[in-house]
């Protein structure tokens, strides 16, 4: 289909809905690499305009990425849920963002937005997002609910979790404990622990599997652990008996970018139904965790759709959540300003993608966090995040990612501190998940306005945390 | 309270026990981290003295290193296009001696990473593969600038070489900002995706990993790369024990 | 005083105050035209050490600009309260900072901070704010309470009023009176229902004067109104027995940059005087009101601080709340993308400017607005402005300015449209001003939950408003 | 409800009535004001044709109008150092003939509006000093680009003029990306405030001022400045009946 619209005496044609949408974009430095961004303000509202105006209907018409070449476009194509879609079918992209803020207006709106979810295609939304304004991406995101359970219950309005990052660039067992004792001391962790391991080697992801375990036990912590390698190896090592919480895997928005994360979908099934048999669950049962990030497609050379063009990084991105809703999971997060200024310029930049990522995702009924973070060879410092933070929080953002004093010392990037999240907390209203709100409490932590207590670490329960280490450092090597 | 964290911070480089003011960061740790991020801004843009890191390169014994640059001409152009930073400037010219492995040292997003760590691994990895008695053919070095792991890829084939080890510098952290990645590829070709290499991380004593023990995992994914006729996901590194083949 | 600090083994100095400061500040095109700013992020590093370890008393000693030629260092000087400073004299702004924040995290921080704000000075809030996060902006405001009233309250908790700001381009009081029928539909004008005329000619103020007021009689709506022209103009009109409720007058940091502005201060407590002696309020007695804006000093070319050194433009705004409180105003507002790209760039520096401004006023003891705005000529959009009014929303802000559509047609900018106001009400559970929402209440237009009904004009009682502006209009040569 | 704000719309070229999404702006208000913005960008940077501005100035009889740069050497420099867009690139060549009124049509932030509105205005000006037989003399035109109001300053000072009229364009609003500004100077040097000069203000028939009533304005401006032997704050503007003097 052509598409065109004249703005400023000027008619612009968009070659196929690949075209029309990477223009339609705000500007962006990925889609500028990709060579499908708008070349001016002008093009870019008259794709806007001719964008509203394509009926929801088209996108399960005419593809971005064609069907016969892509396993996420039929995974999509396939689960669809035309009785979900009825409401909304008639509508246009334009006339889908009024309804969407009407809804979001109106009481009852969380009901009526978590049945619509399987009747949308990740490119519907990717569409509607583009025409919204950040006001209407932190709107309609704050009148979705997407609830999901495992130890902990995770997306409840009202409640802002957070993942404890513990990582090391060695992965030594001591560092990491001390890291998340920092962590929960700030109340943090009820997410998920989740460390990347710096190494791949499977001995060491063991080795950490069984540390963060050992640490949730013996506190009795209710939050799910995690060691995020590549999900092959966390499939070998539950079938070697390690003590597996939830299934970690990076995903992205093309068969081929997932390919050259060497991941197929069966992967992600088979490693889920690992996880599930293992019914380490006790509110819940998601057991997936994926993560996610606009450019991880370009950067694997995997962004080409329908005719050849270079598809725009967002709806790639949107695509990447239509992967994760189709594994039931715990948790999803962009890492929304990782990878660096080549995909995201700047703070601005990474701020509106990273309302874009998590509306979208919300919309698609995917349980959404977010990585508020940056790079130091992008255009962003802390007032970004400060900035993306406190609106993710209004719109009510299931969980961020914190790190010690925001410095991930392996993966060299700042993401929050785990005193970011307390700030959120507090001007915004928001508490910890339930399960660890009780436990904060029991702990000695939780003070009479919800917010975490400053105490003196020595003091605490916690306090011989860091000696679980060497316990678990020491074990490795009697276990299996 | 500072005790209990003074010990634990012998443990990890992280950011730990940083107190509070109210919810907040202390003025302390804001100030440090403004400091630090205003520092790793440097290092990023920090060029690479490349002729510093000849002499000793020549003095591993595996002839003449070969400087390369790739096609983005200065660090802005590098940054906002790594497609430029993946490929040569101009046709390489190397010699096709067909070597068991090829080696590059690329500044990536941090020069200071290959000029302070990327002899001394490539001198341990030598010494390991000797020490194991691993019989390869080594091309001279090459030294790339604005360059990305991918430019390996065209090194590794001009060469002709079965696979080609990149150390390159990893984007600087708020504390490290000499960090450096090694990426292993079997039989190198433009076009390679990144499933198809493997990735030894972080190297950067004394908080990241020791060139000794770098050079021993690279050793060993060289020895299992070899065994498994490739790199990438289904090949995976020990540090201590040989590597796992999936 | 020499100051001086080393980053990365290079060692920084800093002659004086002035020079210290305005490298603390965040890059900022202001002070780069100035040529006062940081010339790199290292340097602005080393400057935020030093200034963190300054004393909070040396501001009372050194100043930025001096006593001697400068009237506003001097009102500040008279007007400071020892006792009140107390409580932070022995502190650093460093120090400050972290009283700050954990005053803000406990309970009564609004009292303490009230208490406190006689003993600050500008130069101490602007100090602070230099060192403090985007985060930090939003939460010690958050934490702060500044009250005032004339037919409404101001600055309530929980509350967000709006300026309806109806400008026309030739001040045509049918169009006008068009505007503010809008605009009160859609909840708007709680804070003052304020028209800039395009035309200085004392008929046409008067005219405008009239008019609003005979729309605020007509309907009842519990608000004031005000024609911002020269202060000179409405103290002639008050004494000409015009209908002033506020005495509007822009204001800026420096004695120099006011007399660029035709204003003296004696000229404000003149006009301020003649507005109390006619006793138009209702519920409080508060009858100024202050416009402000980073780089209206430079823009006056009154800039240079002790030492003949350019003062940075952010303690200079700072300095102008410090005008403004002595005339115990009921609204002042930072206009704060207002003037253009010379003095605040991009979308990332108004955003930190409009954070910066509220909180020193508010530290102040100011009622602090923001005019949430851009030129476009300035590299933002209605997304970094949808970006700062949440922020400022989380914040506390007392007021925004609204304007239909977001288009001053008169003014050249984009400032927020009446329909961002209920956004931010909304996704924050703000309300409107406590008078303003029982009249929305009596008139039909609020909604059970606090919001305000979308209806059809023509059935409300407003809807014969319009009409009122041809009233006016002919009744104008029938008064004195 | 259409109908409602249909009528009324004639009042105003404010965005009134745009209806309601939930609590924002429906789709098409967001999608128009969008657009409008990518057009009034494009209005900002839009160069000024001078030529086409000579032939309707000489028309003008009042001598052959000279053309002054600023020192902003282009749009991006002009946008970020007001300072340079307020003085000449080179010291002026103008004769000091001391007329009673200088006149300058400059860019300032929008071309358009000069383009549009200037030569009219100043034409109107003259027929309405004419019309009230206010006999002074009027210097050449200048054309000056990349221009400030404040640059009007230095003409007026290089010809000694009592008086320097500033027609400038105003920036771009939303919708109004060709309205004109008047401002007037009693005793033009450099360094006046701006507390100094009046102004008439959004010039731009049919929805702002007319040339005609802003040319009675400006008219009555130049006479009451005139008799007070000043223009600024003190002297107010009057539209019909002559100017206020406070
Ligand atoms: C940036 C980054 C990414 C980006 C790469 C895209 C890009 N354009 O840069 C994204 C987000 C896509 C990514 C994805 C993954 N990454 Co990664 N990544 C990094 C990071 C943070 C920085 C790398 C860097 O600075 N490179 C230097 C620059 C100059 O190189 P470049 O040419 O611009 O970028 C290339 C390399 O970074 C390479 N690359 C990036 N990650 C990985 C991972 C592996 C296993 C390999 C072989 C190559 C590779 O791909 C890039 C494009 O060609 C490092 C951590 C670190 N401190 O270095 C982790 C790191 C290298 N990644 C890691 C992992 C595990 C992954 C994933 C496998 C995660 C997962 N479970 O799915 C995926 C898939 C990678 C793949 N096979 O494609 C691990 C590797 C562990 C190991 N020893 O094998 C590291 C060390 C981080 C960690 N510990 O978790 N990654
Ligand atoms: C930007 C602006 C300002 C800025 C000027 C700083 C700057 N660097 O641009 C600031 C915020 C400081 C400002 C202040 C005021 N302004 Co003003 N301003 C404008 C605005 C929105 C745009 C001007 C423009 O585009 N100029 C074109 C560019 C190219 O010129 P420039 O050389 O870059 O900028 C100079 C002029 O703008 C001039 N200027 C700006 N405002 C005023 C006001 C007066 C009375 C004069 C004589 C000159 C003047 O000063 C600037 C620096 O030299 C106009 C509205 C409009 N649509 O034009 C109102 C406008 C010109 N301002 C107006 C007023 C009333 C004021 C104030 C007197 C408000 C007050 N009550 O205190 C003050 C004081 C002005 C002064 N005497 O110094 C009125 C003038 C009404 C009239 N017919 O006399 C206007 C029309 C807006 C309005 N209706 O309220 N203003």
């Amino acid at each position: 289909m052509r598409y065109q619209h004249t703005v400023g005496g000027r008619t612009y044609a968009f070659d196929g809905l690949v075209d029309l949408m990477a223009r339609a974009t705000p500007l962006r430095s990925g889609d500028v690499l990709a060579g499908c961004a708008a070349s001016s303000d002008a093009e870019r509202a008259a794709a806007r305009w001719a964008l509203a105006d394509v009926p929801l209907s088209t996108f399960l018409s005419e593809h971005v990425v064609p069907p016969e070449d892509d396993d996420v476009t039929r995974l999509v194509l396939d689960t669809h849920d035309a009785a979900a879609f009825a409401p909304v079918a008639h509508l246009t992209v334009g006339g889908f963002r009024d309804w969407l803020l009407e809804t979001a207006a109106a009481p009852g709106s969380a009901a009526v937005l978590t049945s619509l979810a399987p009747g949308l295609t990740p490119e519907m939304v990717a569409a509607v997002s583009k025409i919204m304004r950040n006001a209407d991406l932190v709107q309609v995101a704050a009148a979705t609910s997407v609830v999901t359970a495992f130890r902990s219950t995770i997306g409840l309005p009202g409640r802002l979790a957070t993942r404890l990052q513990p990582n090391h660039p060695t992965d030594d067992p001591a560092g990491v404990a001390t890291a998340v004792l920092d962590g929960l001391l700030l109340g943090c962790g009820d997410a998920v622990v989740g460390v990347n391991p710096a190494s791949d080697d499977p001995a060491t992801v063991r080795r950490l599997l069984h540390l963060l375990d050992d640490v949730r036990e013996r506190y009795d912590v209710p939050t799910q652990t995690c060691v995020l390698t590549h999900v092959t190896t966390t499939t070998d090592l539950i079938a070697a008996g390690a003590p597996v919480d939830l299934v970690f895997q990076s995903i992205a928005g093309t068969q081929g970018a997932n390919a050259g994360f060497g991941v197929e979908l069966p992967m992600l099934a088979e490693a889920r139904e690992a996880a599930l048999a293992l019914g380490r669950g006790t509110v819940g049962e998601q057991v997936m965790y994926f993560e996610t990030g606009q450019g991880a497609v370009l950067s694997a050379d995997a962004h080409l759709g329908t005719g050849g063009r270079p598809v725009d990084q967002q709806t790639l991105e949107a695509r990447a959540y239509g992967v994760a809703r189709a594994f039931d999971p715990l948790l999803v997060n962009t890492v929304v300003g990782f990878i660096g200024p080549e995909y995201l310029h700047d703070g601005k930049q990474i701020v509106r993608a990273g309302l874009e990522d998590h509306l979208c995702g919300k919309l698609l009924g995917v349980p959404m966090g977010v990585d508020v973070c940056y790079t130091n060879h992008a255009e962003a410092d802390q007032d970004d995040m400060d900035t993306l933070l406190t609106l993710l929080g209004v719109a009510g953002c299931a969980f961020v990612i914190t790190v010690p004093g925001a410095d991930d010392v392996m993966l060299g990037y700042q993401s929050l501190s785990f005193h970011d999240a307390l700030y959120a907390r507090q001007v915004l209203g928001l508490r910890a998940a339930p399960e660890m709100e009780a436990w904060l409490d029991r702990v000695g932590l939780l003070d009479e306005r919800g917010g975490v207590r400053a105490v003196d670490p020595a003091t605490t329960p916690l306090a011989a945390l860091p000696g679980t280490a060497s316990g678990a450092a020491d074990t490795r090597d009697e276990r299996p | 309270m500072s005790d209990f964290w003074e010990r634990l911070r012998a443990t990890t480089p992280s950011r730990v026990g940083l107190g509070r003011a109210g919810t907040a960061l202390p003025t302390r740790a804001v100030l440090e981290a403004g400091t630090a991020h205003a520092l790793a801004r440097d290092a990023v843009h920090e060029p690479l003295d490349v002729d510093a890191l000849l002499g000793p390169l020549r003095d591993l014994g595996l002839g003449d290193p070969v400087v390369v640059a790739s096609a983005a001409p200065d660090r802005t152009t590098y940054l906002t296009r790594p497609d430029l930073g993946r490929r040569p400037a101009a046709p390489l010219l190397l010699e096709r001696t067909r070597p068991d492995l090829a080696v590059v040292l690329a500044d990536g997003l941090s020069a200071r990473a290959v000029a302070a760590h990327g002899v001394p691994v490539l001198a341990a990895v030598l010494t390991e593969l000797a020490a194991h008695e691993v019989a390869l053919s080594v091309a001279p070095p090459v030294v790339a600038t604005q360059s990305r792991v991918a430019l390996g890829d065209h090194v590794g084939a001009a060469l002709g070489a079965r696979m080609v080890l990149v150390l390159v510098g990893e984007r600087p952290g708020l504390s490290a900002h000499d960090s450096l990645g090694a990426y292993l590829t079997w039989e190198p070709r433009p076009g390679v995706a990144d499933s198809a290499r493997n990735c030894v991380s972080n190297i950067r004593p004394p908080h990241g990993l020791d060139h000794v023990t770098a050079a021993r995992t690279i050793g060993s994914l060289v020895a299992g790369a070899r065994r498994l006729g490739a790199t990438g996901v289904r090949l995976k590194a020990g540090t201590t024990s040989p590597p796992e083949v999936v």
